[in-house]
């Protein structure tokens, strides 16, 4: 009973099919897996391996006439597959959020960062603008973004896309979810930018003990961050294992071909990046 | 001789506008210089906006410098007369990041491949299906894919079909524009291999432009480091990289992610 | 085969149903003297005015001519004259499109110059001032159609051709060292053809429109040549009593431009083009 | 954004001196001797030293350039000469005649913005669905109706069979609605199309989904986020469409007897009333392409990014 | 903040539209008023008119509108029925012997529209006026033979001419330019040609209200010297579409059409066969003539001119392309008009063998396997010039094309606008073109008159007949002879050479349609072709 309740995120027999004339093909079957208080779960896979899927069938974001999402979902033991639009809407961005790969087309273009938080906290809040103004503010301020006033009065196409997906992190934070799904969060990033994304996420983490689905291909962010890992291959779970144990003792054939093949800066024992 | 040298090359975007409203400097390049040997690898990292790819495009020969030079065994690629960059042309070759614009869309892998066979050797039509099939099967596809346009292939796929077309004539140096970035990890690394197994194969040079430090390390020879326009420093090992005092190669490192989860920096919570 | 001949027809409904009217009328356009009942300028002034008869399958006009022929000969004027406005803007267009797309240089200076000024006027105000100053005829509006149409042939080749060449396909082939004119022809030609052929449908139905417009106004096509234009100017006269006369042939512009448009578009849906 | 606004005025010049260029040619290339077409339109008879004094009186005998520049100076003076018919500066023909030539494009564009952003705004939400199917019905036969052939069917329909319209005259807004329906149809058809697809093109966006990851309201991503991006298209065609409203009055002017400028450019064609063709097309290429700076500028309001990247011209 | 921002802009845009709304509004207001205002004189005719009334000077020509200028405007002499010639603003005349002095007696109770008296001294100026542009009114016969303009006492004007001119009194009937402005209407240099200060007549109407190409009202005038009008006011629409104007008719927007050509015959035919309405057709007004270039090699044969008139059934043509509402002509003027109604010549009859056989005699064989005639290797081709915007001249273009094709002669028909048609004709560069005599009351003698004088092209197009000199002869005797029975003789002979020769050839006489509301009545058609229609009629509502 305390184990199950410790479980923020439980997905049981995930089965995603889309319909085409042709008739149905399988996208993801067999996902299993489950998220505790404070976790980060990393979610690697190479691309079309149903990474994303699983990510939109958590937030049941599929379209419904077209695709068919069986098995269950659960957030704090609520079954969130087959919820109404109406419901799930409440969830979205207040109890799960979402961090999107490429922050320069996440945002909608034509209003100002300001706008788009606002709007956020609005809908999900008894909120008066000017509340969720000074919300937004505090929040940018606790994730150390520089100059929060300013920063809410620009346009996305005026900030870097790092800056963007540390404002979309905040964004993502602001309403104290339980779970954030960041979707290949630092793909579109460069090196620095990376690093600090990262880090933010981390902190909010460590801060507001959200759980966090972090799903990515790059072995470096799953190494850096992940508790646990589960590993995707062509829709379907190859294997789930700890950070450390995977690393160590990889035990699916593919898990060992990842960790063997990817370009390495080991010397000797040790990586350089241990040394200093 | 070296095969490449490149020699205090220079270069700026000058807006052709008929009013200026500032004065803008838009200096891409600035007094690079480095050399290129037979039979190696110049990794070249560097953050985007760097000046990675107009340098890439200087040395292909294709966007002539403002100043300096580009010696190419020993001739000047923007000096030579009409035959001698023919004749350059073909031990110089590239391989862009993006696989899919690398490609007509309107032609088949054969096609494609056979493009550079056809402007240089003057093949019979069994001949020239005869090499594309090598090239094929030593990039790892296969005459069945001949047929096939762009679209039916993945990412990857295509991208040996772009190596493939580049050691056709079998060059002596090519260019990899961040020929990997836009892979995901595990093609990404199966091309990496396929490029450094055909290094030894062919003897041929590379020079490498990424971003990402790793594959850079991976096959490269020597790394050097790119910010704003400037080659910083040139390294002929990994130590001495990592034992680099220069601020900007120190960010760089700093933001090399963990190999192994008990390296990790940022987080240590894990059970 | 036949399976795969009935999926084309299937998906490609639209296509086939266009292209098909389109052979019929241009079957009708090239043996017009043997599908036409009648002659379509032969006066009978004994007959004027007839409703439907087997000699006269739709009725006559104010001079005794058979509708239906006039009809079919006007299929001729409108389709052959918008075929030739086409064909010669176009080859127009295409030579120095591609000269200042691919060369840039004076050339392209003086397109673009060139452009922004005719641009500037309104294309059908410009053909009809043309014909205005130089006198009206069917001569003066396919000259004056020809000038306006082939600049925003030019200027869209020469943009096709300018994005073309930022594509790698065209470095990389410069590199593989083709010369300028394989890649002309290999690359640059090929992949324009599909935005020309869209183009091309759709400008199609833009000249029959204006040339009918034009004749019309009584600038265009001279009588007694029948011009499906000039026939409803000619049967506007009739509208109480005879509306066939003008409706027949409204119905016939129609009927080919919505054919031309819908082909266009199923077109730029089969090559990806996108429509302006 | 204060720079970009000057930076369009300014481009508007060059491209105004072009027109007035290629116009200027266009006349002096023709087989036309103003003098001429000016006894002609007039219908007076005129013998030699007639037409040499008017030649002189039109400065005729003066090199091609000079005419040219004396030309531009009046242009910019708003002088456009004198029409051969009236005897009355063109300009005051223009300017008399304008205001129901504006009202009536003004009505067809307000019908066809009317009509088309709710059609085209839920045809391209409901793919398939049956206002999806209307809408392209509409953008199809719109888009291929000649409006000469139109205006008539109209005025039969609806004024002497139903009797709901009055057949001619201005006044009320009853006068207004065939002819600016006739001149609005083929508007109707274009930007149904060009928002539907572009709210199409606009849902595929990754903004869209971000949205709705946030939890926000369906109706306001699609009311306020997706609309107000995908009418943008539709928007910038305002700016290029009223020139062809313009040369479409012409026609529906004609049928529906309206007295705006059209009918008159019809009649000054046909008596070769050189100054007043030339007037009109000039004016509006200048209509045109200040009406474009205005679209541009409404959609710098709507769209922050433009005032930065500046707006493709096509 | 952001949200402000967003308002902002939203009120903007709404500002914008509702503005774009107002203007709209406020256009279609003002002009709301203007409509309420004319609507409620119930006594008023609607009229429909393809121009605008243009400026109503009575001096200038083009684009003014001849009814709407002899509306306000008034001539000393009225042409009536049968060519009459009837006291108007002149009570009497007298002519010297030598036929150069013409002594005028003024109507003495005739007052301007503006309340100044119409007198001697106000003719002598309009005159004045008009002979600072002779030029511009050299057309017109007897304007330039005025030696002298003379006030002899405060109603009686005297006129003394360089020659004899006997159609002087006739062509002071026209409606322009010798009709008379009152001296407010002048403008300050006195030279009318350029535009005049206030349109001031004697006439019956003054224009009250008027919108440039919309319509224009004329009110009438109260202090009218003649019968009053029994309307108040006459409203002219402008609708340039002939279908619009039918439509608008067959609306009831509209109480009367009348005009030539304003609608179409078919039109015309069936409003006229639903029993609704009142129609009318006049007597013919002019003759629709065919002119052919005598000049031209092929038609410069007699046989061939004789042949084409032969060769097409001119009564099936007239009846079928204007459904019987004109009437075949005969002969190359009206004969209900001063001096032609005996003009001795043959009439053609529809034959085309005989037609064929001209043909043939003339040397234009029909090859075998060809269908267009030839002659020493050359087609029998020939170009028939229209005005395109007339559709009967179109129609009946078209008709000849077809017939003549069955004689083996290839017609080309050119159609031309108006003012290339007057061109090409001035310029003699044509084959053959349509042409209709002025009317009343220019002729007999204006059409005769232009035979003689270069540059209207019909003195070039006749230039190889073989009798032209006595021709030319007769014509500068015609006009100078003061003796009428001399007169008559001569212009039966100048007409009947001129149609013998076949180079005129006679379609169709012009006539003149009304079709009118039930609650219109009294509609007459007036004797001068150009004068308004509005003197008798009245309206019932």
């Amino acid at each position: 009973m305390e184990k199950k309740n410790r479980n923020i995120l439980s997905v049981r027999d995930l089965q995603v099919q889309v319909r085409t004339k042709e008739g149905s093909s399988t996208l993801v079957q067999n996902i299993n897996f489950d998220i505790k208080k404070g976790e980060i779960l990393g979610l690697v896979g190479e691309s079309g391996s149903g990474k994303t899927v699983t990510s939109m069938s958590v937030l049941q974001l599929h379209d419904r006439k077209s695709m068919d999402i069986t098995g269950s979902i659960t957030l704090h033991d609520r079954e969130l597959n087959g919820l109404e639009n109406k419901e799930m809407r409440k969830i979205r961005g207040k109890d799960i959020a979402f961090i999107m790969q490429n922050p320069m087309n996440a945002f909608t273009p034509v209003f100002t960062i300001g706008h788009q938080f606002i709007e956020t906290i609005r809908s999900h809040t008894s909120l008066k603008n000017k509340q969720a103004k000074d919300l937004a503010t505090d929040m940018m301020e606790s994730v150390n973004l520089p100059d929060p006033d300013k920063l809410l009065k620009k346009y996305p196409f005026q900030l870097s896309g790092g800056m963007l997906q540390r404002v979309m992190i905040a964004m993502a934070a602001c309403l104290k979810p339980s779970v954030i799904i960041a979707d290949e969060p630092t793909t579109a990033l460069d090196l620095h930018s990376q690093l600090l994304v990262l880090r933010l996420l981390d902190k909010i983490r460590s801060k507001y003990g959200t759980s966090i689905l972090l799903i990515s291909h790059d072995l470096g962010v799953i190494s850096e961050m992940a508790d646990n890992v589960i590993v995707m291959k062509q829709g379907r779970i190859v294997e789930t294992a700890n950070v450390y144990e995977l690393f160590d003792n990889p035990q699916h054939e593919y898990t060992k071909k990842l960790l063997r093949t990817r370009p390495t800066l080991y010397s000797q024992k040790q990586p350089y990046t241990y040394m200093l | 001789m070296s095969l490449l040298e490149v020699k205090q090359v220079n270069h700026s975007y000058d807006s052709k506008k008929l009013f200026k409203w500032k004065n803008q400097s838009n200096k891409i390049l600035i007094d690079i210089s480095f050399v290129i040997e037979e039979g190696t690898c110049l990794g070249l990292i560097g953050t985007s906006g760097a000046g990675k790819s107009t340098l890439g495009k200087v040395i292909l020969g294709i966007q002539p410098p403002q100043e300096g030079q580009v010696l190419f065994q020993g001739n000047d690629i923007y000096k030579a007369d009409k035959l001698t960059r023919l004749k350059l042309r073909r031990d110089l070759q590239v391989v862009f990041q993006d696989s899919y614009s690398s490609v007509n869309p309107r032609m088949t892998a054969e096609q494609i491949i056979s493009e550079p066979l056809e402007n240089y050797e003057k093949l019979t039509v069994g001949e020239q299906r005869r090499r594309v099939i090598e090239l094929l099967e030593r990039v790892g596809l296969n005459e069945n894919d001949l047929k096939k346009f762009p679209h039916q292939f993945s990412g990857g796929q295509l991208q040996r079909i772009n190596i493939a077309r580049a050691i056709a004539l079998k060059p002596k140096l090519i260019v990899l524009d961040e020929s990997v970035s836009s892979l995901d990890m595990v093609t990404q690394s199966l091309i990496l291999q396929l490029l450094s197994e055909l290094k030894d194969d062919f003897g041929l040079s590379y020079l490498f432009i990424t971003h990402d430090i790793k594959a850079a390390f991976s096959i490269s020879d020597q790394i050097g480091v790119l910010e704003k326009g400037e080659l910083i420093e040139l390294y002929d090992s990994k130590d001495q990289f990592f034992s680099s005092k220069h601020p900007i190669v120190k960010q760089l490192r700093d933001s090399i992610l963990a190999e192994h989860p008990r390296f990790r920096t940022l987080t240590t919570k894990a059970n | 085969m036949k399976a795969k001949l009935r999926d084309m027809l299937k998906s490609q409904k639209v296509f086939v149903i266009c292209s098909l009217i389109l052979c019929v009328l241009f079957l009708i356009t090239i043996f017009a003297p043997w599908v036409a009942p009648n002659d379509p300028i032969a006066v009978n002034l004994a007959h004027k005015l007839q409703p439907p008869s087997l000699d006269y399958p739709l009725g006559t006009d104010h001079l005794g001519r058979c509708t239906l022929s006039r009809i079919l000969y006007g299929a001729r004027i409108s389709l052959g004259f918008a075929i030739l406005i086409f064909i010669s803007a176009l080859s127009i267009g295409l030579i120095i499109g591609i000269i200042a797309g691919y060369k840039g240089g004076w050339v392209d200076q003086l397109l673009m110059r060139l452009g922004d000024g005719l641009m500037a006027i309104p294309s059908l105000l410009f053909v009809i001032g043309f014909v205005g100053i130089w006198g009206a005829g069917l001569k003066q509006v396919i000259i004056g159609l020809i000038l306006v149409q082939w600049v925003y042939y030019a200027r869209v080749i020469r943009g096709m051709v300018l994005s073309l060449k930022e594509h790698n396909y065209i470095t990389a082939a410069k590199i593989s060292g083709s010369s300028t004119c394989k890649i002309m022809r290999k690359h640059i030609i090929p992949n324009v053809l599909p935005s020309l052929a869209v183009m091309g449908t759709l400008e199609m139905g833009w000249a029959i429109m204006n040339l009918s417009s034009m004749s019309f106004l009584g600038l265009g096509v001279q009588p007694p040549a029948a011009e499906w234009g000039a026939m409803i100017l000619e049967g506007k006269s009739y509208i109480r009593t005879h509306p066939a006369l003008m409706i027949y042939p409204g119905l016939m512009i129609m009927l080919v431009v919505v054919t031309f448009n819908l082909l266009g578009e199923s077109l730029s849906e089969r090559f990806g083009v996108k429509r302006r | 954004m204060g720079t970009y606004v000057l930076k369009r005025i300014i481009t508007i010049v060059p491209i105004f001196l072009l027109a007035t260029l290629l116009t200027f040619g266009m006349i002096n290339l023709s087989p036309v001797d103003p003098a001429e077409a000016y006894f002609t339109a007039a219908h007076i008879q005129a013998t030699d030293e007639m037409l040499e004094e008017k030649r002189h009186e039109f400065g005729l005998d003066q090199p091609l350039l000079i005419q040219y520049v004396n030309a531009l100076i009046k242009i910019c003076q708003f002088d456009f000469g004198i029409s051969y018919v009236t005897n009355k500066p063109v300009w005051e023909e223009i300017t008399s005649r304008l205001p129901a030539t504006i009202q009536l494009t003004i009505g067809s564009l307000l019908i066809a913005i009317l009509v088309s952003i709710p059609i085209g705004f839920l045809a391209g939400l409901k793919k398939n669905s049956a206002i999806d199917h209307f809408s392209r019905f509409l953008s199809f036969i719109g888009a291929s109706i000649p409006s000469f052939w139109l205006g008539y069917l109209f005025i039969f329909f609806f004024s002497v069979k139903l009797d709901l319209f009055p057949v001619v005259g201005t006044g009320t807004w009853k006068h207004l609605i065939l002819p600016s329906v006739t001149l609005a149809f083929p508007l109707i058809a274009l930007y149904t199309r060009l928002l539907r697809a572009s709210v199409l093109e606009n849902l595929q966006e990754s903004y869209v989904l971000f949205a709705r990851t946030r939890g926000i309201h369906e109706k306001i991503i699609m009311g306020k986020h997706v609309l107000r991006i995908a009418i943008s298209p539709m928007i910038s065609g305002l700016g290029m469409n009223l020139g062809n409203l313009m040369t479409g009055a012409i026609i529906v002017e004609a049928v529906f007897s309206w007295p705006g400028f059209g009918r008159y450019f019809i009649e000054a064609i046909f008596n070769r009333d050189v100054p007043v063709i030339q007037g009109y097309v000039l004016l509006a290429a200048g209509i045109f392409l200040t009406s474009n700076l205005i679209v541009d500028l409404i959609q710098m309001y709507i769209d922050p990014r433009i005032s930065r990247k500046g707006r493709q011209y096509q | 903040m952001s949200d402000r921002v967003y308002k902002k802009r939203f009120i903007l845009i709404s500002a914008i539209i509702l503005i774009l709304s107002i203007t709209l509004i406020g256009c279609s207001s003002e002009s709301v008023e203007n409509s309420d205002s004319t609507s409620k004189s119930s006594n008023m005719i609607t009229f429909a008119w393809p121009r605008d009334i243009g400026e109503m000077n009575p001096h200038i020509y083009n684009p003014s509108q001849l009814f709407a200028q002899s509306m306000v405007y008034e001539s000393l002499v009225s042409y009536q029925e049968g060519g009459e010639l009837k006291p108007h603003l002149a009570e009497s005349w007298e002519i010297s012997e030598d036929g150069k002095e013409y002594v005028f007696k003024l109507r003495q109770n005739v007052k301007f529209s503006d309340g100044t008296s119409f007198n001697a001294e106000i003719v002598k100026k309009n005159f004045d006026t008009i002979l600072k542009n002779v030029d511009l009114h050299s057309w017109l016969g007897f304007i330039p033979k005025i030696a002298q303009t003379e006030v002899i006492d405060e109603y009686t004007f005297k006129l003394t001419l360089t020659e004899p001119y006997y159609p002087t009194i006739q062509e002071l009937a026209v409606v322009r330019p010798v009709r008379f402005l009152g001296e407010a209407g002048f403008p300050q240099d006195g030279d009318t040609s350029k535009g005049i200060a206030e349109p001031v007549g004697t006439g019956p109407w003054v224009l009250d209200e008027y919108k440039v190409d919309e319509y224009a009202i004329f009110k009438r005038n109260e202090n009218y010297w003649g019968e009053l009008p029994s309307v108040e006011s006459i409203k002219v629409k402008v609708i340039p579409d002939a279908e619009t104007r039918v439509l608008a008719f067959e609306k009831g927007e509209l109480d009367l059409v009348y005009g030539e050509g304003v609608i179409s015959i078919d039109s015309f035919k069936q409003l006229e066969s639903t029993g609704s309405y009142g129609t009318s057709i006049s007597e013919p007004v002019a003759t629709r003539q065919l002119v052919m270039n005598t000049n031209k090699e092929q038609l410069a044969d007699i046989r061939v001119r004789q042949a084409l008139h032969y060769g097409f059934n001119k009564q099936a043509m007239v009846d079928g392309v204007t459904s019987g509402l004109e009437e075949k002509a005969d002969y190359i003027l009206p004969t209900n008009m001063p001096y032609t109604s005996n003009v001795d010549a043959a009439t053609v009859e529809y034959n085309v063998e005989k037609a064929n056989q001209l043909l043939d005699d003339a040397g234009w064989k029909l090859p075998k396997g060809k269908n267009v005639r030839e002659k020493d290797g050359k087609p029998l081709e020939i170009e028939l010039m229209y005005n395109s915007a007339e559709s009967i001249q179109k129609t009946m273009a078209e008709t000849l094309q077809s017939e003549w094709a069955g004689l083996g002669v290839k017609l080309n028909i050119a159609g031309v606008e108006l003012t290339t048609q007057v061109e090409r004709f001035k310029a003699n560069e044509f084959d053959m073109n349509f042409y209709s005599n002025f009317g009343a009351p220019y002729d007999p003698h204006t059409f005769v008159n232009m035979m003689a004088i270069e540059g209207f092209g019909f003195r070039e197009a006749i230039s190889s007949y073989p009798n032209k000199e006595e021709l030319m002869n007769q014509i500068a005797e015609v006009q100078q002879t003061t003796d009428e029975t001399e007169r008559q003789q001569l212009y039966t002979s100048i007409l009947g050479s001129l149609q013998e020769q076949a180079a005129i050839v006679p379609i169709s006489y012009i006539k003149k349609i009304a079709i009118y509301q039930k609650d219109v009545s009294n509609f007459t058609f007036p004797a001068n072709r150009d004068e308004h229609p509005f003197s008798g009629i009245s309206v019932k509502k």
